[in-house]
Parts: C-alpha cells; structure tokens; sequence
C-alpha cells in the first residue's frame, strides 16, 4: 500500500509543480486580451472553415493496431515476469501468443492499412 | 543410429523430399532438385551404411536373426496388423544395387532435364522441351535444348517413387510391400503420361497402368489368400516351416493345386504384370514414352526387378507350393514363362530401330531370365541376375538417353525432323561421344555376357548352369538361343549407334552430355563389370577359386535354415559354359559382322529384313501382340458395353420400366395435386398464412428496428425476471 | 472511518459522478474525457484492492487505448460531434427507471446477503507471476490464454476489414 | 478496511450509469462508452471478489485479464462498424438506422 | 551507516525521528516523509531541466556550427533563467472559443506525467521504492501524456492545432508499441517490472544482452518525446509550433519543460533498463555514487539524443509511420521471442556466458536486419526513382480549410 501512497502523493507534487508555475505565470503575467490576439491563429491568414474538420480513417486503424498491441501488454508481462519459473512449453506457449498478434500485424500491413498517405 | 531406425528411415526422405517439394519447392527448380538429389543421398548413404553393417554380420548369423522391427499399423478384429521393416542378407543385396541406381538416376536426371539451360521458345507443360534459341556474342542464332517445363514435378514423381521402392525393400511383410508396389505402380502411370500432351504418352501410362493392375489384382488375390490361410503377412512368420507345411499340405481345390501353390500362382501372375512377363508384357515398350531417366529407373533397374524380387522373396512359399501341386507347378509355370519371355522378346528386339525400344525387349527378356532361373529352382542364380542386370541395363538406358540427348543436340543445331531415338539415323557416334560410347559398350558387353570381364557373363552362366544341372534341359536351350539372340541385338544397336560413319548430318552434330550425365554412367559402368566378380562360381576353370564366391554364400544363406528350399546343383560339366561363351561371342561377331556397313538411314537397308523377310515384319510388329489383344480383349469389351449393355438393356429393359414408372407416378401426382393437394392441403396453410399476416400486421408496430428499443425490452425483461426469481428463491423460502 | 475508506469515499464519489457526466454530457468530446476520468477511478479502485497489475493495465489499456480509440473514432464521424443539441432519445426517463430499479434491487441483494469486510488473506507478493504462471499452465488458462489472442486477431482482422476502403471518404 | 459491499455497490452504481447511458444516449459511440462502464463495473466486482475470497489463487486476476481483453475486441469492431456505418449513412444516430424494421 | 555511506536513510531516519518527536501520528510522519522524498525528487527534476535547456541549445548551436547561449552569464549559463522570468512575466492568451479548463489542465497533465515516472526511478541502491509494476507504470503515466496532447489540440478551437495533435498522438501511440515491447525484454530477463529489481539484476548490463532492444527502445522513446528526426509535427523551422500553436506564456513553457524533461527521462529510463542504473563500482558501499553513475549514465544516452537531434535531418510522417509499423514493431517481436526462447536455453549458464550468447545472436540478428533493409532499399529505387508521387508533398500536408475537404 505504501507503494501507492508515495506514488499519490509523487502525482500530487507532480501536478503541483506546473499548477504552481502557471499560477505564477497567470498572477505575474499581464491580461490584455483583444479579438486579434485571441483570435484563433493560423499563420496570420484570417481563419477559415471552422475546427472540427474531417479526419482519414488511418488514425482510428493505427489506434486500432495500437490498442491490441496494448492489451497483448496485458497478457504479456505476466508472462515475462513469470518468465524465469516456466518450463519450456510455457515459454513458447507466449511465442504462440505473440505469433498470432504478429499475424494480426501482418494482416493490417498486407491489406493496406498502415500506408500513411 | 540403431540399424534398424535406419531402415524405417529409408524411405521416409524422399517422402519429405516429395512433400516438401509438391508443397514448396515446385516454383524453384534448383531447390527441387537438391531436394529430391539430397533425399536420394541421404537414402543411399543409409542403404551403404545398412550394407557394410550386413557385412560386417555375416550372412549366416544375419539370415538366421534378420534384423526385424514391428509396429502395430491396424487393428483387425482383436488383433494388429503389423507392418515392419526387416533385414536379411537378400534385403541387404538388393537395397545396395537400389540405393545406387536411384541415386544415380536422380543425379543424371539434372543433366537429362537440361538443367541450366534457357527456357524454350514456346515449351509448354506437357510436351517435352523444344529448345531455345539463343544468340551469342557474334549475334548468331543457335537453337540449343532447353529446360523441362515441369522440372520439379518430375523430381516430385521421381521422390515418390523411390519412396514406394525402399517400402517395397525394406518391408517386412507382403501388405506393405503390395503399398510400395503400387506406389510404383502410380509413379510408373504418372511418369509415363509425363508429356501428358502427347497422345501417345497418355495412351502409353493408361496401358501400362491397366496391364499392371491385371497382374496386380491377381496378386491382391493371393496376398488374402495367404492371410486367410495364415492370418499373417510376415515373411518370418510365413517361413517357418511349420506353417510353411501346412500351406504346401493343404489342397486349395482349385487346379489340384494346393494353397502354397495356389497363392504362389497367384502371386506370380502379378510378378508377370509388374515384370511384363508373356503375356502381360506389352506395357513395358510403350512405356518407353516417358522422359529416358524414368525408362532407366522404372522400367530396367527398379520397379520390373522389383517383380522379380517380390517372387524371389516368396520363393520358400513358391517351392512348398510346388511340392504336391498335381497339373501346375508354380515353379514349373514360372520355368516355362520365364524362357518363353526370354526368348520371344529377345527375337521382337532383334527387329527393333528405335534404340529405346531394343533395350526396352532385352529387359523383358532378361527379367524372362531371371524368372526362369527361379523356375529352376536356384534364387541365388536369379536374384544374382537381377542386381548384374540392374547396373547394366540402367547404364545401358541412361547410356541410350545420353545418345539422344546428343542427338538431340545435333537435331536441334541441324534443324532436320527426323527421330533422334531411330538407330538408322545414328552411326559413327562414338567418336563425338566417348564416354557415353565406352559406357554403353560396358554395359551392351555385360548384356550379352561378354565372357569373364563383364557382370552379366557371370549371372548368366550361374542361371544356365543352375538350369542345366538342375535338370531343365529345354529351359537350358532356351534360354541359351536367347542368349544368342541378346548378344546379337545389343551388337546390332551398338554398330549401328556408334560405330560407322554418321549417316545423318544431326549424328555428325552429336556432342558429350553433361558430366551430370557422365557420371553416373561412368559409375554405373564400374558396377557393371566389377559387381559379377563377386560371383565367380569356385567350380570355374583356371580363375574359379581366386575370388571367393562370395554372393552365392551371401544371398544363398538367406533361405538355407529353412530346410528343403536351398539346392545347389554342382555339376562337372562344362557345356553350359561352352554354349555361353559360344553364344555370346557369336551372338556379338554376328551383330557387328552384319551390320558394320549400313551406309543410308532408311531402315529398310536392314539386312535382317532381306533374309527374314515376312518373319521380319512380324517381329517388328512385335507378333502382332497389341492387335491380338485388342481384336479378342478390347473390341469384344467395347462390344458388350456399347451393344449388349448400353443398348440393349439399358436402353431396352431398363429405361422402359422407368418410364412406365415415371408415367404412373407422373398421372399420381397430378391426381393428387388437383384434387386433394390445391382444395384441402393448400387452402388450410392459406388460411394459417392469413391469420399469422393478420396479427403480423396488427403487431407489426413493435418492430420499430431501433436497438435500444430491443435493449430495453430486453433489460425490463431481465429486471423483471431477477426479480422473479428472487421473490421465489427468496422471499417464498 | 479509516485514511482508506476516505479515499474509497472520494474516489467512488468522482467515479460515479464522472460516470454520470459521461452519458449525459451533450459533447461527445467531452464525454470520451469523463468516461477517461471515471475509467480513473476505477483504477483506483483496482489500486485500494491491491490489484497493482489491474491498476497500471486498467490505465494503459483504457485510458491509453481504448478512450483514445474512442476520441478518434469521435473525430472520424463528425456531424455527430458537431451538434450540441439533444443527444438523449426519447426513451431515457425509462432507461432510467430501468437504471434506477435496477440499481436498488442490486443494493438490496448485496445488503440481503452478509459479506465479510476483512480479506481473508494478504495479496501474495508473487501475484503477477502466479497469474503469469497460470495463464499459460495447462491445468490453468492456456486455452482462455491462446483464444484471447486469436480473439484478438479476429477483432482487429474485422475491424479494419469493416472500417478500411482503399478509397475511403 | 474497506467493506466487501461498499465495492458492490460502486460497482452496482457504475452498472447502473453505465445501462442509462447505453438505453438512453442516441450517439452509438456514446452507447458504447456506456457499455465501457459496465464492463468497469464488472471488473470491479470480480476483483473485488478475488481480493476478499481467493487473494491466493489467480481465477479472479485470469478473468479480469480476459474480460479486458473481450472489452478491447468489443470496441475495436463495435467503433469499426459505426465508422462503416458512418460512411455508409453519414449518420451514427441509432434511431435513424432502422432499416431492419421490415 | 556513515553519512557518508548511506546519506539518505539517515536523513529519513533523523526526520522521521524528528516528527515523532513533534508528536505526529506514525501515519502522518510516513506521509510527511513521502511528502518530502517527492518534493526532493521532483525539484529535483525540473531544476535539472533548467541546466539541460542551456545545455542542449549550446550543443545544438555548437553541432550547427554557431555559438549558442553565450551573453548572459558565463557561457551563457543564466540563459534559462532569463528566459524563465521572461517568458513567466509573458501574457497567457486564451483563444476565444477555447475550451477554458481543458486548455489550462492539458499542459499541466503533460507535465505532471512526465515528472511522475520518476516516482519508480531507482535513484539509489536499496532506498527507493520497489513498486512490483514499475515498468508498466511508466507506460503508464505516459499514456496521461497523450491526453493532455489531445486536450491541447482539441479545446484550443484551432483547426492546425487539431490536426497536429491527432498526428502526434498516432505517432505517439504507433511508437508507443515498439517501447513496449522492448522494454519487455528487459523484465522478462529480470523476471520482474520493479525496476528496482531489474537493475538489481543486471549483473551483466542488458544492454550486452539485448542491444537491439536498447537500441530500439532508445529510437521509439525519442520518437514519442516527438524530437528530431520525428518533429516534424511541431517543426518550428517549417510548419506553425503544432499542437501547442495557441499556447503562450507559462502554459507553453510548460510544454517546453515537459519536452526536455521527457528527453531526459527517457535517458533516466533508458541507463535503469539496460545500462545497469546506479550498477557501478561501489555503489552498493556507498549509495550516493550509485546516484551518480545513474545520473552520468542517463546524462550519455541524452547526449546522444541531442546528438541525433542536432545531425539527422526530419522524417516524412509516411516514412515515419512505415519505418515504426514496419520495422521497428516486428523486429521488437522478433527480439523478444528470441530473447524468450534463447533464454530459456541458456539455463544455467553464467551471467556472461548469457550475455554473450545473447550479444551474438544480437549482432547476427542485426546484421540480417541491415542486409534486408540494404536489399529493400535498393528495390526501392529501382522501383520508383526519387521523384515525390503526385499529391506526395516533401513535408506533412497542410489542412485543405474548405467546409467538406479533409485534413490530408
């Protein structure tokens, strides 16, 4: 428990820290805002269409490869950390594990969908 | 490794070797290749490591334990079928001469597949290549042989089958060995139909497989027979005496046969199929059509000795058979076959042009020896035979497709059509070829037992002797015309390929095949002369007695602790080697006296045909075999199916009652259908089918088609039912 | 009343608030991030359970993936982020019945049934290794172990068979 | 210590947020993020149960470990198939698809 | 227990005394320690970071053949700080339809993240917590980073912004697979995720056991701290500053500091996993030196980051994600089984012996790796001659703003 207590209170300090600068950076820093300054900033061309533009499909295909990956993480560092007490057929077992998601990869990269452009 | 893990293992690479290359390697030649040319090595170094094992034994002890191991394959009844491997003296020998030859065959097989060369013109699968045309540095054009279309799976058959041939070898017992005949028996049908698009290349596998299978059903035939009568398949169990005995004792009641013989007929007949022994022989030359490699391996050193090989495995069995078998002796059937074969097939190749088909007679009728050696009752002198005439008919074939191949060359550089199998069109090839010339003159020599230098002088004076003092005098003369008349062809063929003057412009053009080629013929030639050393009976003048006899001690002790099956005819007479000598010098004077001037290449220049004239012709057409067989076997079969069977009752008797039936039932059914099926049947599903639209319309507006109404639904519903099942489990409680 | 039931209390409070948010905030955009908060919480729960592993996976596989997923997914069909106007369908005040019903029946089986409020034992210092072990143990979870990842891989081969075009709008 | 139901019923709550969501909000991806909250609370429960009853043996940990596992696959495809049907539809408002209706 | 040999314990020991003395509750001393170590630590840190912004500016300058820092102070030492009270005296913009507190909280979730990971960071020998899921923490925390990029793109209401943040975090994500699956290679030799424990066992540095994997988890950190090569999505000599493009003043500062501060953990992590942490002649003696060699250790594998940052010129995005999904993942894969499986057999072995086995089929393996890329890449342009496809531009592709058009 006392593991998680430090890391509490490490993440309470961890946030203090920035907290406490940009709350120093907001007291000391002047506040003059007008519309072209706060206007959205696009390289100084007046701005144009509104934000929520239309994304391609390759970000949801890369998270999508990414999220597997993570959950392999899930079923993999038990595994790496059991590691040192498994027989043999345990160890490729994982492989077997790690195999299958490699074919899941090269699925994805056959059929086209890690192509950025 | 234990030898007899070895033995299992035999066969089992080039069964990798095909799987791996059907599976992978077919797009890769050279990996198919290595392939199957690695698994053959691997093979024939296991078969040599086995041999010196065996030799180190010594055939007495090894033939009284044979090296044995058994596996429980199928459970019949409350007992297994066992298959094994087995390994006495007979095994050893005839795995030495197997593992060389396909393993020679498989590496001369590279050459003969041209590997290296362009890619044809316009080769397709199917047909054999029909060379490329290249241009070398001066911009010439040189139309030069080129690949195999279907390289690899040539190789892929080729693994099969050797496959099928070490099962066949090593196998314990006649089930597993019938599995590797077979195997053969597929490749042979595979490997002869290889140019599948010629016609003639399919109507040759088709024969060779329907000619086999007759012989083959016989011998299925014999192999239940035996296991019913025994309920064993293992030669072990089989040999012991006692059962061997009873077999020969008990009447089978067919031919006044008894079971031995019975079984021993049987299994015979199929040999006279795999062998292409009369009458089934007429498979073997047709299936000359496959690519040279195969004719070398399939049809002269391995799957036809395996016929032989299969008999003189059961010989025991054939000799109790002949025992009390009243009208037809097994052994005395096989006597009078084999010299028969012999003879009539040395005659048909005597009036042979195409040098494939010469050799392809000479083996029918040097197999035609082997058999009827055994008829005469000595396997050593047959199975003797059968390793000499493996070496030097393969290096006689492979030697007869290097002469193609060259050929083929010149054909290719001349651009002429003419046949470049034809011998007329040769001549004078021995200066462009002189490897393959020597070689092939080893091994015509050892054919036609050239006397003391050659292997096949030794077999054939061991089968005479053996039949001349084994009291088979007609068999004797037999055999030894068709001694005569072998040395006369083989002479014949080598005049007319090689010696002379070329007398076409494509034997001028000949040239030396690869050394892929060469070598196995060089080797091949090695074991053709030296291999008969190893037999040179004691009793043999002047030089008898210098090296031991060492095979007849070997494969003689394989069935000597069986009592009653091993004789050993000594006699002091030396008229058999008189007439051996006699006829295989005069058969070769007479070869090359008759034909050292044949200047043009039209065949009808023989001068075989002025003397024989229309007996020439009859034996150019091979008596007449094929047409015989298909006047009085095949239009008959035609007949019966078109006429009788499909006409008359098909067409008549049965298709009449049909349609009669068919009528009745049709008039039924529209009974049926318009008076009961429309009011009564109908008319209630109609009125269900209303109702249920009826209330489907009524309901239809629950479906709204959105899911979360159906979640909802389904959610209530589960609420609603813990809470059932709640109060009853708990608050009724 | 102990330090760690006022963390529970506190936590389950932003859990279930953040939770509450999540699907009745218009803003999609803003839901992914209550939804991130409250998946949070329960990370913390997982925390005060001991279940460290649980914890730092609960992290990396929700918030790092999974809300992500969520966030793009969001971006990719965009007329629906756009509008702020209604987002709740007609039904909800039964949904919500549902929810509330569902809720108290849960409650009152829970307080029906006399659950211990000490752990019977301390968590094993080897736990992730245990688990590591049993999960590819023969006797253990081999097979829920290796159909996981053929799971997976089915998950991800439909998925981008579904979402992926060559020509995608 | 904590009591074994006070977990429980965070987990009962978070449940029950979580079906709200998924009955009541029109935005598929909202729905999802409903069932995520399920899923939580599911998890919740059996680690609960792994802490209080078996902290020595690895059932409750193996279990968990899967469900995380059926939660990813379950978005992966469930977000693929809007964004199908976004592409499809130009909507992902569950009330409009409703083409199963005949 | 010299001052001198294990500072720290007394220190705690002393002040924990101390507060009991106050008469604080046992509880609340432990917490006030923690309080303490995490103040310390964290400080720490982001003083730290002040010295590597002078540092890496005056290096870059150096390796771009320019002074760099250099007026005020020695060297041009007190840049940074000048810098700080200037850019602290900065005005904060809020961009009007910005979403307010997102747009505040998303710099600080970045920062926060990037400072926590040094909670498990074993500074020292046998002080330091033993966290038994360190590694994965780390992964952890890092995954806050992206949100608070996400957060920054999404409610500065600025369509550049946006799109930068989206790339940014796919490439974030993208790296984030070959990371984790090299750092598994270093908890799978341990046999633990505490990093404690990993660096305890590292009796033969990892990086002799597993190169490749270092070398991989050194590219994918670096490209996920988002440096040069893999800038390119706020590559201020060519496009507008990315994600934080609307940022300004303390906020963005704060995104600056998490940058070096990111940079220089990963050197952090990078020398704890696979060059042994504070492993060094007697550190167990004297723990303090294990602090130092840590230290020295991170400080090479970041001089070599600045390195690579001030040689290599930027990568195209495609180039990028290709060369993450394409190489980097599958090679991790196959490092790992290798290690698993190559492991396994070593059984028994010494730890060099190990270690040597390891580094050759390392070195074979890496050499093969090379050939094919060598082979590939000659494919490559014997395929396609250098000549950007039409629609391929030299550098990622600016929004097209029109109402239906997409971002690239």
């Amino acid at each position: 428990m006392n593991n998680w207590l430090y890391i509490a209170i490490f993440l309470f300090v961890a946030v203090l820290f920035p907290t406490a600068l940009v709350v120093v950076g907001l007291l000391l820093g002047p506040k003059r805002p007008n519309p072209i300054k706060t206007d959205t900033y696009e390289c100084g061309v007046q701005t144009w269409g509104e934000t929520w533009v239309q994304f391609k499909i390759q970000y949801y295909l890369f998270a999508l490869v990414f999220l597997v990956f993570d959950i392999e993480v899930a079923f993999l560092y038990p595994w790496a950390v059991a590691y040192k007490a498994l027989p043999l057929f345990a160890v490729l077992e994982g492989v077997l594990f790690i195999v299958l998601l490699t074919a899941a990869l090269i699925y994805a990269w056959r059929k086209g969908a890690l192509e950025w452009s | 490794m234990p030898t007899t893990t070895l033995l299992w293992l035999l066969p089992v690479f080039p069964l990798v070797a095909f799987g791996l290359i059907v599976l992978f390697a077919n797009r890769n030649r050279a990996l198919s290749h290595t392939l199957a040319l690695g698994a053959a090595f691997l093979s024939w170094s296991g078969a040599m490591a086995i041999f010196v094992w065996a030799l180190n034994v010594g055939p007495e002890e090894l033939a009284k334990h044979p090296v044995h191991s058994v596996v429980n394959w199928l459970p019949v009844g409350d007992t297994f079928l066992k298959i094994g491997v087995m390994l006495d003296p007979l095994t050893a020998v005839v795995l030495f001469f197997v593992a060389w030859t396909i393993f020679m065959i498989f590496l001369y097989s590279i050459g003969y597949h041209n590997y290296g060369q362009p890619e044809g013109d316009h080769d397709q699968p199917g047909l054999p290549p029909h060379g490329a045309t290249v241009i070398d540095e001066h911009g010439h054009k040189h139309k030069v042989p080129s690949i195999e279309p279907m390289y690899s799976r040539f190789f892929a058959y080729v693994a099969l089958f050797a496959f099928g041939m070490y099962t066949l070898v090593v196998s314990d017992n006649l089930l597993t060995l019938f599995v590797g005949w077979e195997i053969m028996g597929l490749c042979s049908y595979l490997l002869i139909g290889f140019w599948f698009a010629k016609p003639s290349a399919r109507a040759a596998g088709i024969k060779a497989f329907m000619t086999t299978r007759v012989g083959d059903v016989f011998m299925l035939l014999g192999i239940g027979l035996l296991y019913f009568a025994t309920g064993t398949l293992s030669f072990t169990d089989i040999f012991n005496p006692k059962v061997l005995h009873a077999l020969g004792s008990a009447p089978s009641g067919v031919l006044g046969l008894s079971v031995a013989g019975l079984i021993g007929i049987l299994l015979f007949i199929g040999t006279v199929g795999k062998s292409a022994q009369w009458p089934l022989h007429v498979w073997l030359p047709d299936a000359m059509e496959g690519p040279t490699p195969v004719s070398a391996m399939i049809h002269a050193a391995t799957m036809v000795s395996a016929g032989v090989y299969m008999v003189i495995r059961m010989f025991p069995l054939l000799k109790v058979g002949t025992e009390n078998s009243a009208f037809f002796p097994p052994l005395a059937v096989m006597a009078f076959i084999g010299a028969f074969t012999a003879l009539f097939a040395a005659t048909i190749a005597v009036a042979q042009n195409d040098i494939k088909r010469v050799l392809a007679y000479s083996t029918i009728s040097q197999l035609g020896y082997m058999v009827a050696a055994l008829g005469a009752g000595s396997y050593v002198a047959a199975s003797f035979h059968l390793v000499t005439h493996a070496f030097f008919k393969a290096l006689l074939f492979l030697g007869s497709g290097s002469v193609i191949h060259g050929m083929e060359h010149g054909v290719l550089h001349t651009g002429e059509h003419l046949d470049p199998q034809d011998m007329f069109n040769m001549g004078g090839l021995a200066k462009k070829m002189p490897i393959t010339f020597w070689t092939f003159v080893i091994g015509g020599f050892a054919l036609s037992g050239f006397p003391v230098l050659t292997a096949g002088f030794w077999s054939k004076d061991e089968i005479l002797s053996s039949s001349f003092f084994g009291g088979h005098p007609v068999v004797f003369w037999t055999l030894a015309i068709a001694a005569l008349f072998t040395a006369f062809y083989t002479m014949r063929q080598i005049t007319l390929t090689f010696l002379g003057e070329p007398r076409t412009p494509a034997a001028e053009h000949a040239q030396e095949t690869p050394w892929t080629m060469t070598v196995p013929l060089m080797v091949l030639a090695f074991f053709a002369l030296t291999f008969g050393w190893t037999g040179i009976p004691e009793h043999f003048p002047i030089i008898g007695g210098i090296l031991p006899t060492w095979f007849q001690e070997w494969v003689g002790a394989t069935y000597k602790f069986i009592p009653g099956i091993f004789e050993e005819h000594v006699g002091h007479s030396l008229l058999p080697l008189y007439t051996s000598l006699t006829v295989s010098l005069g058969g070769l004077f007479l070869g090359w006296w008759v034909y050292k001037d044949i200047k043009s290449s039209d065949p009808a220049t023989d001068p075989l045909k002025k003397w024989l004239g229309p007996f020439h012709t009859l034996l150019q057409n091979k008596y007449y075999f094929d047409e015989i067989y298909d006047l009085f076997l095949v239009k008959p079969a035609y007949w019966f199916a078109e006429t009788f069977t499909f006409k008359w009752l098909d067409r008549g008797i049965i298709d009449g009652i049909l349609h009669f039936a068919a009528r009745a039932t049709y008039d039924t059914g529209r009974f049926l259908a318009y008076a009961v099926d429309l009011p009564i049947v109908s008319g209630t599903g109609d009125l269900i089918g209303n109702i249920v639209r009826t209330f489907g319309r009524a309901f239809r507006v629950v479906q709204t088609g959105k899911v979360q109404d159906y979640m909802v639904a389904v959610m209530t519903s589960v609420v609603a039912f813990g809470a059932l099942v709640y109060y009853l489990l708990v608050v009724v409680h | 009343m102990t330090a760690m039931q006022i963390v529970f209390l506190i936590t389950a409070v932003v859990t279930l608030f953040a939770a509450f948010r999540t699907v009745t905030t218009p803003n999609l955009i803003h839901a992914a991030l209550w939804l991130i908060l409250a998946l949070a919480g329960v990370a913390v729960f997982y925390a005060l359970l001991n279940a460290n592993f649980f914890a730092v996976i609960q992290v990396v596989v929700y918030i790092g993936a999974i809300a992500i997923l969520m966030v793009f997914a969001i971006m990719l069909t965009r007329r629906e982020m756009r509008d702020r106007g209604k987002q709740t369908s007609g039904r909800w005040w039964w949904a919500a019945i549902l929810g509330a019903v569902f809720f108290a029946g849960v409650t009152w089986m829970i307080e029906a049934v006399a659950l211990p409020s000490q752990p019977t034992a301390a968590v094993p210092a080897s736990s992730i290794a245990d688990l590591g072990k049993a999960l590819v143990n023969p006797n253990g979870y081999v097979i829920p172990f290796e159909v996981a990842s053929v799971l997976l891989l089915a998950a991800l081969i439909g998925a981008v068979f579904v979402a992926w075009t060559r020509h995608n709008s | 210590m904590i009591p074994l139901n006070w977990y429980l019923i965070v987990a009962a709550a978070l449940f029950s947020i979580g079906l709200y969501g998924v009955l009541s909000r029109k935005n598929a991806v909202a729905i999802l993020m409903g069932v995520e909250l399920m899923l939580n609370a599911v998890n919740i429960n059996l680690l609960t149960f792994w802490r209080y009853r078996a902290p020595t043996t690895t059932a409750g940990m193996a279990f968990s470990v899967i469900v995380f596992a059926v939660a990813a696959a379950e978005v992966s495809v469930g977000l693929a198939l809007f964004i199908a049907v976004y592409r499809r539809f130009k909507t992902i408002v569950t009330d409009e698809i409703d083409l199963m209706k005949w | 227990m010299g001052l001198l040999s294990h500072p720290i314990t007394l220190v705690a020991d002393w002040l924990r005394n101390l507060f009991l003395g106050w008469g604080l509750s046992q509880g609340l001393t432990t917490v006030l320690l923690y309080l303490i170590a995490a103040i310390v630590v964290a400080s720490l840190a982001n003083g730290w970071v002040i010295f590597l912004i002078w540092f890496e500016r005056k290096i870059v300058g150096r390796m771009q053949d320019r002074i760099g820092p250099n007026r005020v102070g020695p060297y041009g030492l007190l840049q940074p700080f000048a810098d700080l009270i200037k850019i602290i005296t900065k005005e904060i913009i809020f961009p009007d339809k910005a979403d307010k507190p997102l747009y505040v909280i998303a710099p600080l979730l970045m920062d926060a993240a990037i400072i926590a990971i040094w909670a498990v960071i074993p500074l020292v020998p046998m002080v330091g917590m033993d966290f038994n899921v360190a590694a994965l923490y780390t992964i952890a925390v890092g995954a806050f980073a992206t949100l608070g990029i996400i957060l920054a793109g999404w409610s500065s209401n600025n369509k550049f912004a946006l799109v930068s943040a989206f790339r940014t975090v796919a490439q974030m994500i993208s790296y984030e697979v070959p990371t984790v699956l090299a750092l598994l290679v270093p908890v799978l030799l341990a046999g633990t995720m505490s990093l404690q424990g990993i660096v305890e066992a590292q009796h033969v540095w990892y990086i002799v056991l597993a190169p490749l994997a270092f070398l991989i988890y050194f590219i994918a950190s670096v490209a996920e701290v988002g440096r040069t090569p893999f800038d390119l999505l706020e590559a201020e000599s060519e496009i507008v500053a990315g994600f934080h493009i609307e940022y300004s003043g303390m906020l963005f500062a704060t995104f600056y500091v998490g940058d070096f501060l990111h940079a220089f953990t990963i050197g952090m992590l990078g020398a704890v996993l696979f060059l042994g942490g504070w492993r060094g002649p007697g550190a167990e003696a004297y723990p303090i030196l294990g602090l130092i060699y840590l230290w020295i250790k991170a400080f090479v594998v970041y001089f070599v980051g600045v390195w690579v940052r001030g040689t290599l010129p930027r990568l195209r995005i495609d180039q990028m994600m290709n060369f993450c999904w394409k190489f980097l993942t599958p090679l991790a894969l196959i490092l790992l089984v290798e290690a698993a499986v190559v492991d396994r057999l070593l059984l028994g072995f010494t730890p060099w012996g190990r270690g040597l086995v390891h580094l050759a089929i390392n070195v074979f393996i890496g050499a093969l790796v090379i050939a094919y890329a060598r082979a590939y890449d000659n494919r490559r342009k014997r395929e396609r001659p250098l000549a950007a496809k039409p629609g391929q531009y030299p550098v990622a592709r600016p929004p097209q703003p029109a109402a239906e058009a997409q971002s690239d």
